[in-house]
């Protein structure tokens, strides 16, 4: 486990070259210009091609992405061409609410579609189990912003319970920052709510039907002990797939929620970046994307060793 | 006592704090915050002494004295002195289009003393004042020296100005938030608010712009009373603010904004007078309007390049929608029927819809075209391409100006027919044009220089340099806050907090 | 006579719409007393399982009891609520479930699943009690190292040592009834004699009675005091150990006694002198180890057997001493680690799997888990026809091939559309020979083939194998734990242990005078040593 | 005649369009496909069902809410919403198609390979980590560069950060399918590790991958709707229900219906094509079967 953990660590740094270079090469095929934006539109030709000198923007791409790599292995992530402010406090100003809708979505998702799954499997076609699968497929439908406005309108407009947008760090305190996450958080965990619910049915449907199922009837365990400790765990494997992707989708897949409640996190950053063709930030934030999700995935992996005592590294 | 903080969300996050290096709106508005200006317009579009105490000008018209006015002193403490404002001034000088016309006519600038400076020119020059009042583009701010000393293409280190506001710089986030502080050192003229001219009062203790990237967020906020503020609220929104009665809109900008349609004269078709002047009997500005605001009240029909409402409008050769001669024009020109690349911007919501009007005005007289869409910085990096559209060209795109930057010859970059070398996009090269700027950046008298631009408008129009798509406000919307100042930019001297 | 733990009366269990017969039994009525096995025989889908599932209310939706009832000292099952159910469960009643393999819960430790049963009838027992309980449950069920076992998983254990798991759940709390649903098919001859050996013990000491659901004969005569002869869903005979194994009165008993085959060996055949077709030389295999490292097992040490065309030849010993692994190497679905493999003039133990394709149609293998080695989403048909197509035989040809195969095996050829859940256990399994034969192979393994079987089709596979072995100069590796029926097939038998063989000769010296102490003791284990070897091999007439 | 048609009689036909018609007895799978179908019909004959040309502009008309002209009002150029949201039908469903299936067929394939050879498995699953980093609007706009914008780029940029996505869900279904005994069974009739993989593995796929695919199609949708957004999607010109939603959120207060309808559209087809979905996976699986039926 300990030699697979850290083979696991190592084989990140291949993946972070590739993305390194990919990300690299499609910055250089995208057109637009970092000092154009920064001259403003008023700028004539002249002045963008003597700011674009002075980034030093206007070497050969080998030259500039070497440069870069270069000041990566000596851990500095480079300057925000646009605000001249270096990538690492960038990023760190914006991963804090990022992480935080990240965790608080799912958590709140897992605890109410899990259950909400096998439920429907236990009582496989009750109204129980369309009423699940109706809401689940409702909720891959709607789309966010429709669902995130219609919240603001009723939490935050009619009720007044809870504030329109906003973040408020945790360091701030628990209450204001909870009541900050609350509507999109809301918001963002139906969707995964819906994925989650639909495969915790599926795969406690099949394993509701396992022979140690029956056993532990045999036995005259609970229903409830039946449908968490035999059915449940051993349809986990599948769960924490899917919310591992989901926790994949939600770190960089959340710009809509974070624009709809301004929120500061990452999916903004990525998407201004990529508008404003800051090239160093864009390089920065899919680095760290690409390592989180390595991570991520590793912890999957790990956690299926922990859930089936049969899985080995 | 709480301290008093008006959070507004402007129309886009600042990333730039330098405006100088960029001309982007909203680095003029953040400068308006910590920095101050020597001369400013008052609400008569006449220069008033802003930083500085008096000026004088010789006989000759060829040396100006400027003298500071006491008390000046920058965020760090340190007085304001000549050599900071001579900085500032040449850096400026180096970027704005004005700025640069005005050193061309410059000899030199030299120090009298700490509080005194002049500016010797080569020979005469009408817009001297005009520029340095200059309340838009590029402002010519007053930084310290050794700000003022960067490279005029590299971004300015620190955000030190002498101006009403301090910038916090710990609580910025570029995108995210800017917070500033009253500066309790300032010390405003006694005259009233005056445009941007006047007593530059902080009346309350902190101010933080917000970006909020969605307005219909912004505007729930307001309503319910999380922000105080919001610069642009889109069109569209009006109509649910309106119906809000603690909220005020202030169209604090009476000159407004306008659109433009830029043809790229470089290549085929619009390498054509021709053609050129088809389009512009093809399109009309009611369709822009419409598609863009919507709402007659926010919008107006404009004939004049130099705006309605300023010294220099008139409707001199503005065309007049026809359809029939704009095709006859367009088979005179010899379009061949190639498509036309139009870019269209549609990550910015108020460029965004000139692009389809002008498509279909354009196939309405049969012209093939192919509009594009694309994000606004592929469409900048794309529009200072020379190439064929093949290689990457272009053939038409849009923009939106402030119109207080359009209001004479030398400030509007539209009427910029330097062509392909020290043009602006589109590339337009016409020196009978440029032959009228200078005469009219020459020219003392008020009235002839309203003259000379009558005859660019009426030339320019008839070439086909661009064509405005017509005025329009956006108000700002507030809720709880007086004396928002009527002037060239949304400012925050003078607002009170209930 | 005390009064009966379980009486069930004239119960009837009806079919699903479309199924072979109204009602899957009718008319059962059994009783079982304290202290008594009372063991259930019958062909395979004979209603047996149907008939423990309705008793312990775990009857799955499509089956519905329609008649009579079920008393469970005294109280009707069939009508007691859900909850009262889960209380009798486990409690006043238990079952052992046919496949050790699936039945316990494969990510919960098995003292877990131990002391669950513990949990659900008795609430008041401390955290240290329950764990001594579990314990003493596990030793009593001879459990090797209690303590540490509890906290292993259960594939981490013997397939006997999880039979012995379910065991201990079944008597965790002194049922007074235990089901157990051919407990022991599935394990090996030491194994099975002691988990019945175990059984009676335990039954001896907690009072309980049990029904006993088996096809093996020979368990019948060595644990049963009563037996019940079920067929086709209806009771055909009743009555003491003695009578229904000596003197059966029903024709279809007396037909399933004839058709238990003797545990001496027939003459031995002649076997045309050829040239072997397999052999072996010094195989070796090890598994676990490679780049991650971790634990590794010697599951083979240096075996080398022959076996010619038209020759069967046995591989016995207890369960984990390498049959299936020898198999699945020469086979090919493992690599050896060294070794010879040759089938004919060629080695085939070093080939690249990309080189295998002429090799498998010639060597075919009927797996151990019928079930499993069947891909529940392909009809039966489609599974059959799938080795002929793959070497060309045409569909229509293929499809008759499986008809007359299926045929053969004794079904019905229009089972060819249904899925393999759709079947019983044994049914499965002749679908599996099916597939097999389908191939026309030189070379046939059957790791455990007719272990799921009852004996009257037993018997019929049996002389079907017999019979292509004739016809065809089939060569067949025989595996199986069942030593009557190594002694009915094989002409020559191998003896493992611990990867290694230990004994090798014809049946008849092997079986006659056995050399190896391990030997010797595996034929001391059989059950019901000694009966039935008189028996006459002729059908009875009818 | 009666010859030939007898010796076809005594062959039974193929199991698998023996099921087909088994699934269309299921109610749910009913009511999707005509659900389905009507969109599907609608954007077929989407010239016949317009009322007005789709992208012809009538500024003064703007926002104009439902009425008898205009069915489902106007958006913000006055064009009209119905013929957009018929129109729209055809890139919508198109893009969202494309994007399901060829991220589910790449992916699978993907999967597989890394699921049944051990050895690949390593390396592939990483540089999918590494894929899934990118972020698609940077995709988008390096790939509107390089082949303009339009369906096929669009559908690129979509597709690629999902493919790690199936490929990880079917990585760990092969994972635990390649042990089973039925497996070893099929390679031991010599059936070609192509055909192991495609008859007896990738179908263990198939439940999962229904409710992935049915999420990536509704997904796909939206997704379009936010790359138009940022002006790498879809030209505004050519009306897909995602770009008309994108740029009626503006308006979403004041005119409601230009966003309104298209959503239903997209609620309507994702909501058939998962009730259809988990229909067909009801009836076509077997093994769902079992649960019904579990004794011996
Ligand atoms: N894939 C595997 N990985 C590691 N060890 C294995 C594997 N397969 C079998 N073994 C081990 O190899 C040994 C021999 O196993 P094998 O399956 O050949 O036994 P067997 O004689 O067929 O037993 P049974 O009668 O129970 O089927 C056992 O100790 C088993 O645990
Ligand atoms: N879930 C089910 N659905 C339909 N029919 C079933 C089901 N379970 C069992 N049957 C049918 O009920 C009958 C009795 O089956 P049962 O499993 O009791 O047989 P068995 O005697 O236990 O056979 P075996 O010895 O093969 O285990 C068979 O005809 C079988 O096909
Ligand atoms: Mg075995
Ligand atoms: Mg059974
Ligand atoms: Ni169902």
């Amino acid at each position: 486990m300990g030699r697979f953990l850290a083979g696991r660590i190592l084989a990140t740094i291949p993946v972070l070259v590739v993305v390194a270079t990919v990300v690299f090469l499609l910055l250089r095929l995208a057109p637009g210009d970092p000092a154009a934006i920064l001259a403003g539109d008023a700028a004539s030709p002249e002045q963008i091609a003597a700011i674009r000198a002075r980034l030093g923007l206007d070497e050969p791409p080998l030259t500039q992405f070497l440069e870069w790599i270069g000041r990566l292995l000596r851990g500095d992530l480079g300057t925000s061409i646009i605000s001249n402010q270096p990538v690492t406090k960038l990023i760190g100003e914006r991963i804090e609410p990022t992480l935080a809708l990240a965790t608080t979505t799912i958590l709140f998702a897992i605890a109410v579609a899990v259950p909400l799954g096998v439920v429907a499997a236990w009582r496989h076609g009750s109204w129980i189990d369309r009423a699940v699968m109706a809401f689940s497929v409702i909720g891959f439908s709607i789309p966010i912003f429709v669902l995130g406005y219609l919240l603001i309108f009723g939490f935050a407009m009619e009720l007044r319970w809870l504030p329109v947008q906003g973040y408020t760090s945790i360091r701030e305190g628990f209450l204001p920052f909870i009541t900050r996450l609350v509507l999109p958080t809301l918001t963002l965990s139906v969707i995964y709510i819906a994925l989650i619910a639909r495969i915790t049915r599926a795969s406690v449907l099949e394993t509701l039907g396992e022979d140690y199922v029956r056993t532990a009837r045999a036995k005259g365990v609970g229903e409830r002990s039946v449908l968490s400790r035999h059915a449940l765990r051993n349809a986990a494997v599948p769960i924490v797939s899917v919310i591992g992707i989901g926790i994949a989708l939600l770190i960089s897949g959340v710009v809509v929620t974070e624009s709809v409640f301004n929120l500061p996190g990452l999916g903004r950053l990525t998407v201004d970046a990529v508008l404003a063709r800051d090239y160093p930030v864009i390089q920065g934030v899919t680095l760290l994307f690409a390592f989180l999700y390595v991570l991520i995935n590793l912890g999957i992996d790990v956690a299926y060793t922990l859930l089936d005592p049969r899985i080995r590294y | 006592q709480a301290k008093k903080t008006i959070k507004a969300v402007m129309h886009s996050g600042l990333r730039i704090t330098d405006p100088i290096i960029t001309t982007a709106y909203i680095a003029r508005n953040h400068g308006y915050m910590i920095y101050d200006v020597l001369f400013a317009y008052d609400e008569k579009f006449e220069v008033k002494p802003q930083m500085a105490k008096e000026w004088s000008v010789s006989d000759d018209k060829l040396t100006y004295t400027f003298t500071l006015r006491d008390g000046l002193k920058f965020h760090d403490g340190t007085p304001v002195t000549s050599d900071d404002c001579i900085a500032s001034i040449q850096r400026w000088a180096k970027r704005d289009g004005m700025g640069q016309k005005l050193a061309d006519f410059t000899k030199e600038w030299v120090k009298v003393d700490d509080k005194t400076f002049k500016l010797v020119l080569k020979e005469p020059y009408g817009l001297v004042m005009t520029s340095l009042g200059k309340p838009s583009g590029n402002t010519p701010f007053i930084m310290p020296k050794r700000m003022a000393d960067t490279p005029a293409d590299k971004n300015v280190p620190e955000e030190i100005g002498s101006g009403p506001f301090k910038f916090v710089k710990e609580e910025f986030q570029p995108g995210l938030k800017v917070v500033y502080e009253k500066n309790t050192d300032y010390v405003p003229r006694s005259e009233p608010v005056s445009y941007m001219a006047g007593g530059k009062l902080a009346k309350v203790d902190r101010v933080e712009w917000i970006n909020i990237p969605d307005y219909q967020t912004a505007i729930n906020a307001l309503i319910n009373g999380e922000i105080d503020y919001i610069e642009q609220p889109p069109h569209d929104f009006l109509p649910i603010i309106k119906k809000n009665k603690d909220i005020t809109l202030t169209e604090y900008d009476k000159l407004g904004l306008s659109g433009m349609l830029r043809m790229n004269w470089t290549l085929p078709p619009f390498d054509n007078v021709k053609v050129r002047q088809a389009v512009m009997l093809a399109v009309n500005q009611q369709d822009y309007l419409d598609a863009q605001i919507g709402d007659p009240d926010y919008y107006q029909l404009c004939p004049a390049y130099f705006i309605c409402g300023s010294p220099n409008a008139t409707d001199a050769g503005f065309p007049k929608p026809d359809l029939e001669k704009a095709k006859a024009l367009l088979k005179e020109g010899g379009y061949d029927g190639k498509p036309i690349v139009i870019m269209q911007p549609t990550d910015l919501a108020i460029v965004a819809p000139l692009a389809p009007v002008t498509a279909q005005a354009l196939r309405k007289i049969g012209m093939n075209v192919d509009l594009q869409s694309m994000d606004w910085q592929t469409l900048v990096g794309r529009r200072a391409k020379q190439d064929p559209v093949a290689q990457g060209g272009w053939n038409i795109f849009h923009t939106t100006w402030v119109n207080v930057d359009m209001i004479n010859p030398i400030a509007n970059i539209g009427m910029n027919a330097k062509g392909k070398v020290g043009g602006w996009f589109g590339w337009p090269d016409v020196p009978e044009i440029e032959k009228l700027r200078d005469a009219y950046a020459r020219e003392l008298d008020p009235a002839k220089q309203k003259q000379i631009a009558a005859d660019v408008q009426k030339l320019a129009f008839e070439l086909g340099m661009y064509y405005p798509t017509g005025m329009y406000r956006s108000p700002i919307a507030s809720k709880g806050l007086t004396g928002i100042v009527h002037g060239a930019a949304p400012v925050f001297w003078n607002i009170e907090k209930k | 006579m005390s009064a009966p733990v379980l009486d069930i009366r004239n119960l009837a269990v009806a079919l699903p719409r479309g199924g072979e017969r109204p009602n899957a039994v009718e008319g059962i009525n059994i009783t079982v007393r304290p202290r008594e096995i009372v063991c259930v025989v019958g062909e395979s889908g004979s209603g047996k399982s149907v008939t423990a599932f309705t008793t312990m209310g775990l009857l799955p939706p499509v089956l519905k009891p329609v008649a009579g009832e079920i008393l469970l000292q005294g109280e009707d099952t069939l009508t007691a609520s859900k909850a009262r159910l889960r209380e009798l469960r486990g409690s006043r009643m238990a079952m052992i479930f046919q496949e050790p393999m699936t039945a316990l819960n494969p990510v919960m430790p098995v003292g877990d699943q131990i002391a669950e049963a513990l949990d659900w009838h008795d609430t008041k027992l401390s955290r240290a009690e329950r764990s001594a309980r579990v314990l003493a449950l596990m030793d009593d069920v001879r459990l090797p190292r209690p303590a540490e076992m509890a906290k292993a998983y259960p594939h981490q254990l013997s397939g006997g040592q999880r039979q012995r798991v379910m065991i201990a759940m079944a008597l965790a709390n002194e049922p007074a009834l235990i089901i157990a649903d051919e407990p022991t098919t599935a394990l090996d001859v030491t194994t099975q004699a002691q988990i019945l050996k175990l059984m009676r013990e335990l039954q001896a000491r907690h009072d309980s009675g049990i029904l006993f659901i088996t096809h093996d004969f020979g368990v019948v005569a060595e644990i049963a005091d009563r037996v019940v002869v079920m067929r086709r869903g209806k009771l055909v005979e009743e009555g003491t150990a003695d009578e229904v194994l000596n003197h059966p009165r029903d024709p279809y008993t007396r037909m399933l006694i004839d058709a238990v085959p003797s545990a001496v060996p027939p003459p031995a055949r002649p076997i045309p002198d050829k040239a072997p077709l397999v052999t072996t030389r010094d195989v070796e295999k090890v598994y676990g180890g490679g780049v991650l490292g971790g634990r590794t097992v010697k599951a083979l040490d240096k075996v080398s057997i022959s076996l010619r065309p038209g020759e069967t030849l046995g591989i016995v010993g207890e369960s984990g001493s390498g049959k299936s692994t020898l198999a699945r190497c020469i086979a090919r679905f493992v690599d050896p680690t060294a070794g010879e493999i040759r089938l004919g003039d060629e080695e085939i133990g070093q080939k690249p799997q990309r080189a295998l394709h002429p090799i498998r149609r010639r060597i075919q293998v009927i797996f151990q888990d019928p079930y499993r080695s069947l891909n529940p989403r392909r009809t039966v048909g489609q599974s059959i026809i799938e080795g002929p197509m793959n070497y060309g035989t045409s569909r229509a040809e293929a499809w008759e091939r499986a008809r007359d195969l299926l045929k053969l095996v004794d079904m019905e050829p229009a089972g060819l559309d249904r899925y393999p859940h759709e079947f019983s256990g044994g049914q499965r399994q002749r679908i599996a020979i099916a597939r097999a034969l389908a191939m026309q192979p030189e070379v046939l393994i059957a790791d455990e083939a007719v272990s799921a079987l009852d004996v009257s089709v037993q018997k019929q596979v049996l002389e079907l194998l017999e019979d292509i072995r004739e016809k065809l100069g089939l060569a067949m590796l025989f595996i199986t734990h069942d030593l009557r029926v190594a002694a009915r097939i094989c002409d020559s038998v191998v003896v493992m242990l611990n990867g290694k063989v230990v004994e090798a000769g014809p049946s008849g010296e092997v079986f006659g005078n056995p050399q190896h102490d391990y030997t010797k003791a595996l034929f001391a284990a059989a059950p019901g040593h000694g009966r039935f070897d008189k028996a006459p091999r002729a059908p009875a007439a009818g | 005649m009666s010859a030939t048609g007898a010796s076809d009689a005594a062959l039974p036909p193929p199991p698998a369009r023996r099921r087909l018609p088994r699934a269309l007895t299921n109610p749910s799978v009913i009511v999707g496909l005509v659900v389905l179908g009507i969109v599907l019909v609608a954007a077929l004959a989407a010239p016949l069902l317009w009322t007005v040309d789709p992208t012809f502009l009538r500024p003064r008309f703007r926002l104009r809410p439902p009425s008898d002209v205009a069915w489902l009002g106007t958006d913000q150029f006055g064009r009209d919403v119905y013929s957009r949201v018929i129109y729209g039908a055809q890139i919508s469903l198109f893009v969202g198609f494309a994007v399901a299936t060829i991220a589910v067929i790449i992916g699978t394939l993907i999967g597989v390979v890394a699921g049944y050879f051990r050895m690949l498995d390593m390396i592939v699953m990483r540089v999918m980590d590494g894929i899934m980093a990118i972020p698609a609007i940077l995709l988008a706009i390096a790939m509107v560069t390089l082949s303009g914008a339009g369906i096929v780029t669009v559908i690129v940029a979509i597709v690629i950060p999902e493919i790690p996505r199936v490929a990880r869900l079917v990585r760990s279904v092969v994972l635990t399918v390649r042990e089973e005994p039925y497996v070893e069974a099929a390679i031991g009739v010599g059936t070609p590790l192509p055909k192991v993989l495609w008859r007896h593995v990738l179908p263990n796929t198939i439940a999962p991958l229904i409710v992935q695919a049915t999420y990536i199609c509704g997904a796909a949708i939206l997704t379009e709707a936010i790359l138009s957004f940022l002006g790498a999607g879809i030209p505004t010109e050519t009306p897909s229900w995602g770009n008309i939603m994108a740029e009626g959120r503006q308006s979403f207060q004041i005119a409601p219906w230009v966003i309104l309808f298209p959503g239903l559209c997209v609620a309507a087809t994702v909501l058939a094509i998962n009730i259809m979905g988990d229909g067909l996976r009801d009836t076509l699986d077997p093994r769902l079967a079992r649960r019904l039926g579990n004794v011996g």
